[in-house]
């Protein structure tokens, strides 16, 4: 008995957490709808994919328990996005380089 | 006294069973055994290698004449590509991964299956239906795109089944990710009390490293195969210029998959060699620790190199700098594991059995393909040889040279293990020359054909490079001789061999300690790793 | 006799015709030198140790150490300095390759299944056929009708893909007369293997010769310009015209101020790119009312237009 | 054979954290991979905004944000009951675990509607790329390709949104025939993984395709 009250407090302070998280994250979804209504000269992109970057943070990290994680599940994790990376610094290298004159 | 202990041996066998006693289709159909998976792998790559090995032939007698006269120009475009295609995704990639990977990986790390067996089998599955899909292609008029599916000529031009094509190959993609993702999972998880991560046999740490790029790389080439149907059926698209599209990004999203593939189709090579060279050296491997984070490195620097392709394609040329100095790095984890290898045998008790034929002919011919990198990877000189018979003789090199050489090597060595049989060892070593020789005389003489000029994908060709083709040709039909017999007499001896025993090569590892065939679940009791795994006692 | 004939058909290297074959082939000739060597040192040493330890040999056999760091380092540190080395060379040569010299004679070249269609800025066309007079820098300026070609001078030691929808340019310099192949080295379709021709280098005589000889047509920069007024492109592109456009003197090699903020220098995919799609790149202060000339004008046309604007900037060496 | 079975438990397994860990982890694999397959969509994406800004900045103001904004909250909401399933199936809570996952459920399909309405009127615009593509300007090719994109990408997260949904549908019953449990939470581990994977999809789409060119 007292077992399982235990467990209906954990249970009440996860809901509590997660929606906290879950208004955060609405917050940052009007945040970056606002942005775009702004003009920064290129910037603005900057702050919504920063937006973007720092909810799916949230989600990586709470909901998705990462930081609660074995060291291998943070490495396949990492492993995709630095994969992503590669993906995209090396493909944009020749997209902005190509009308370089030297 | 010693054949005393082999009737009890067999006897055991007999009564406790091995995984291939239940001999009913369903039994092999609906297996989760990832030996008997590997088993159904071997057919089905072999069975594909077999067409795109006709292929070849087609291809390598009408080259024989300057004017094509055996294939129309078609017919030949049509042979190039169903060889490509056929060789990379049917047979390359899943060789040694699927077929040995597959048997060895719980038999090595002392687990009882793989991690996900259903997925396992359901991989197995979708690479069957992937293969028929590419075949259906075939037989409903062929594809005559190359297996590079350059845009904008497979995307609008091409009048052939690209689309079917491209389906059967990314349905065999996704057999390739869950096999990449239940060996990654198995290695983490499943490995035997006392197997540390640097008592991981080698073949292990190469097949972590393969089934990194099989995961990472393959989504590539899947998404990119979807764009490819969607700008071929619909009309609009992201490729072809004319509908305001871009060309180098087909490129670019290619050889980001297909570069790693490349490595794919070699690190799991080099881990059998590995294993080979230790075996019959009786010694551990030298520099085991960079031998295994070579593997990694290649798996990482693989990825960092794709734009090696497309050095005159009209990449800026920061960006080709770039690719080219990363090319470079590459080839030094390449290079450490040759000379770590070479290092291995030097006062090693050296026996010369088949399979160790075929591990010193892949050294020789890895490094030779290897080597011939470095020109490819240098910017002045790959733009004359791009895309010439230099580049063909290069990757030919590392695939037929370097994996279909280990894994014949690798076939050879756990055959005993796999079947319980031993085959014909003089048969052995004469295929094992006859493959060597045969394939440097198709090989050798592109290299000097590339130099020279003769593009690839030439139905024709100017009569100036008659000779070097006829000395191919002549190659291959010895190369042609040489897989003819293996696949006789491994046959013959699933019935008629010698029956194995347990190790017959003495050698070090959990799957000799088990019975030849394994039983079902591989081990009675799940054994302990008390040591190096490669500790040969050391010899007066 | 059959001996000499037979040898006389391998060939070890193709002909050494441009300035830059010579560096290419001596940058081979290297790698060659250094990495025969290490395959051979490595040959050498497995064939060693495979005779030396067989199994029932009796030779010392002393356990050496699993490892050694100083021998890992220096087969991991020595390679990679002489990778650099290699990289260094190879990069300057494609640099080179990559940078026409500014005194250049540009040639136009469409490729289109299965062809090369060339054309001289005297006018002068031909197929599959390449005139151009020894000694002088060539420039080609390439582009496709439709999949991806690649123009392969193996004689000159070049070659570059040609896109369609774009230009790539690549530039040689031949040393000796005589007639050298071209091939296309991208897959390009059923007749991949016919899209061959012959680069014929003349002496500049014969050249001048070859130029004025059967049917003459108009210089490029002559056709373009009738094009440019019966396309009605002077109607706005004029000093007095009613519509304000960027006037195109000394348009060519120039910085364009866009609208973005962006500066671009005004080469030949810049103009082609402003017939073509005249609302990617609006030149600052003008109004995006230019129609696209898409689907009006052919590979040919866009080119003679190309070498009429280039043919209004006195900076064009022609 | 004799030893003791645990409910549950693989035979190539030898107890459930490992059983748990292993298909933990592969979910991670697998999620690594599709980063890579999204990550080919998104290169594609990037560069062809670069080539042309002004034409995928004209396409996205035809997008309705409100429905976008909408819709992100359904899917983060989802994202949140699908947590809350999770915890409550782990503290024994297996009616609480239930209703999250049909919560999960019900803002999953209305994401997709209102996706569905999207599409709906895109087509009804003409704006579906192909034979009935109609924008009169001169950016309607790259308007084309926006949408092809458009397309293409979101079609293929509601693809895996709703295999997701089948899997949340299969959670249900198993929870329902009391398969799982406190002591055996691992599937729903998994399914949840997933679930917040796509999330994260839509949450890069979301701004990709709405917002950057500016309203």
């Amino acid at each position: 008995m007292n077992r399982k009250l235990k467990g209906t407090k954990a249970l009440q302070s996860s809901v509590r957490k997660f929606c906290i998280l879950f208004s955060v994250l609405t917050g940052l979804v009007l945040v970056s709808a606002g942005l775009s209504f702004v003009r920064l000269g290129g910037f603005e992109v900057l702050g919504i994919m920063l937006v973007a970057f720092v909810s799916v943070g949230i989600i990586v990290f709470y909901f998705m328990e990462l930081g609660s994680l074995t060291q291998v599940s943070w490495l396949w994790a990492g492993a995709g996005l630095l994969w992503f990376g590669i993906l995209f610094v090396l493909a944009m290298t020749d997209y902005l380089t190509r009308s370089w004159v030297w | 006294m010693i054949n005393g202990l082999e009737v009890i041996e067999v006897e055991n066998i007999t009564r406790r069973g091995s995984y291939l006693t239940d001999t009913g289709l369903g039994s092999w159909l609906f297996t989760t055994d990832h030996k008997r998976i590997g088993l159904l792998y071997l057919f089905t790559i072999i069975f594909f290698f077999s067409i795109a090995a006709v292929a070849a032939a087609a291809m390598r007698l009408n080259l024989l004449t300057p004017r094509g006269d055996l294939v129309q120009a078609e017919t030949y475009n049509k042979l190039f590509t169903l060889h490509g295609v056929l060789m990379v995704w049917f047979f390359l990639i899943p060789s040694i991964p699927s077929v040995l990977g597959n048997f060895l990986v719980p038999l090595m790390i002392g687990a009882r299956d793989l991690a996900f067996p259903k997925l396992n089998l359901l991989s197995w599955y979708l690479f069957v239906i992937g293969g028929l899909v590419a075949l259906y292609a075939l037989l409903v008029g062929g594809v005559d795109t190359g297996w590079t599916f350059y845009t904008p000529y497979s995307s609008t031009y091409s009048n052939t089944h690209v689309v079917i094509m491209a389906l059967g190959i990314f349905i065999s993609g996704f057999s390739s990710i869950l096999t990449g993702l239940n060996f990654i999972a198995t290695i983490h998880k499943m490995r035997a009390p006392g197997i540390t991560w640097f008592r991981l046999r080698l073949f292990l740490w190469s097949l972590y490293a393969t089934s990194v790029i099989l995961v990472l790389a393959t989504p590539v080439l899947a998404i990119l195969l979807c764009l490819l149907a969607v700008e071929r059926v619909f009309g609009v698209g992201v490729f072809n210029p004319a509908l305001g599209g871009d060309p180098l990004l087909f490129q670019h999203l290619f050889w980001f998959y297909s570069h790693p593939a490349v490595y794919i189709m070699v690190l799991p090579g080099m881990g059998v060699v590995s294993e080979l060279v230790s075996a019959f050296s009786r010694k551990r491997v030298f520099g085991y620790k960079f031998v295994a984070f070579a593997s990694m490195a290649i798996a990482l620097l693989g990825f960092l190199v794709w734009g090696h392709h497309m050095f005159v394609a009209g990449q800026s040329v920061y960006s080709a700098a770039t690719f080219s100095i990363l090319s470079y790095l590459v080839a030094v984890p390449s290079a450490i594991k040759v000379f770590n290898w070479t290092t291995t045998l030097y006062r090693g008790s050296i026996r010369l059995d088949t399979p160790m034929l075929y591990a010193v002919g892949f050294i020789g011919l890895f490094a030779a393909g290897g080597m011939t990198g470095l020109f490819l990877a240098a910017l002045g000189i790959d733009v004359h040889v791009h895309d010439t018979y230099f580049v063909i003789a290069h990757f030919h090199y590392i695939m037929v040279g370097g994996m279909v050489t280990a894994f014949m090597g690798g076939l050879h060595f756990w055959w005993p293990k796999i079947t319980g049989r031993l085959y014909p060892e003089f048969f052995g070593k004469l295929a094992a020359i006859i493959m060597f020789i045969g394939f440097n005389l198709t090989f050798f003489p592109q290299f000097l054909l590339g130099y020279l000029g003769m593009p690839r994908r030439y139905h024709a060709y100017p009569d100036q490079f008659q000779v070097y083709n006829v000395l191919s040709t002549a190659g291959a039909s010895i190369l042609g001789v040489g897989y003819l017999m293996p696949l006789i007499y491994l046959i013959w001896s699933v019935k008629y061999g010698k029956k194995a025993g347990p190790n017959p090569w003495d050698a070090k590892g959990f799957e000799w300690e088990t019975d030849s065939p394994p039983p079902t679940h591989n081990f009675e009791v799940i054994p302990v790793q008390i040591e190096d795994p490669y500790n040969y006692p050391p010899i007066s | 006799m059959v001996g000499a004939y037979i040898i006389a058909q391998f060939q070890f290297g193709p002909d050494q015709a441009s300035s830059l074959a010579g560096q290419v082939d001596a940058l081979f000739l290297t790698l060659l030198a250094i990495t025969g060597t290490i395959l051979a040192l490595v040959a050498v040493t497995i064939l060693y140790c495979l005779a030396r330890y067989r199994r029932n040999a009796q030779v010392d056999r002393t356990p050496i150490p699993d490892s050694s760091l100083p021998l890992e380092t220096a087969w991991t540190v020595i390679p990679m300095f002489i990778f650099l080395g290699m990289f260094g060379w190879g990069a300057t040569l494609y640099f080179k390759k990559n940078q026409s010299p500014s005194n250049a004679t540009e040639i136009y070249v469409i490729g289109k299944q299965w062809m090369w269609k060339v054309q001289h800025l005297q006018g002068k066309r031909e197929i599959n056929e390449l005139h151009v007079p020894v000694g002088r820098t060539i420039r080609l300026i390439m582009t496709s009708q439709d999949v991806i070609h690649d123009f392969f001078l193996p004689a000159f030691r070049v070659k570059q893909d040609v896109l369609p929808g774009t230009y790539t340019t690549q530039w040689f310099a031949g040393t000796k007369t005589g007639s050298f192949p071209i091939f296309c080295a991208q897959y390009c379709g059923t007749y991949h293997a016919n899209m061959i021709g012959q680069v014929i280098v003349q002496t500049p005589q014969d050249y001048e010769e070859w130029l004025s000889s059967g049917t003459t047509e108009p210089a490029m920069a002559l056709s373009g310009a009738n094009l440019f007024r019966s396309l009605g492109c002077s109607g706005c592109h004029a000093v007095n015209a009613s519509v304000r456009a960027p006037l195109l003197n000394n348009l060519y090699g120039s910085p364009v101020p866009l609208q973005n903020g962006q500066v671009v220098t005004a080469d030949e995919r810049y103009i082609r790119d402003s017939i073509l799609q005249p609302e990617l790149q609006i030149a600052a202060g003008y109004d995006p009312i230019m129609p696209s000339f898409k689907d009006r004008v052919s590979e040919e046309e866009l080119t003679q237009l190309i070498s009429y604007i280039k043919s209004l900037s006195k900076s064009t060496d022609r | 054979m004799a030893q003791t079975q645990t409910a549950g438990l693989q035979e190539q397994f030898e107890d459930l954290t490992q059983q748990r860990e292993t298909s933990n982890l592969g979910m991670w694999i697998f999620i690594s991979t599709e980063c890579l397959f999204f990550g080919g969509l998104f290169l594609a994406f990037t560069v062809l905004r670069h080539a042309y800004p002004v034409g995928f900045a004209t396409a996205a103001r035809h997008l309705d944000l409100l429905s976008g904004i909408a819709g992100t909250v359904a899917l983060l909401a989802s994202t949140l009951a699908m947590s809350i399933g999770l915890a409550a199936l782990r503290n024994s809570d297996r009616f609480l675990s239930f209703l999250a996952c049909f919560g999960t459920l019900a803002c999953g399909l209305i994401f997709l509607g209102l996706e569905g309405s999207e599409y709906f009127r895109a087509w009804h615009e003409h704006l579906v790329p192909g034979g009935s593509f109609q924008f009169i300007g001169p950016e309607a090719g790259h308007v084309q390709m926006f949408f092809l994109l458009y397309f293409v990408m979101t079609g293929f997260h509601a693809l895996h949104l709703t295999i997701g949904l089948g899997v949340i549908v299969c959670m249900m019953l198993l929870i329902m025939i009391n398969r799982l449990h406190a002591e055996r939470y691992g599937p729903l581990q998994v399914a949840a993984l997933y679930w917040h994977f796509v999330g994260i999809i839509w949450t890069l789409l979301f701004p990709t395709l709405y917002l950057l060119g500016g309203r």
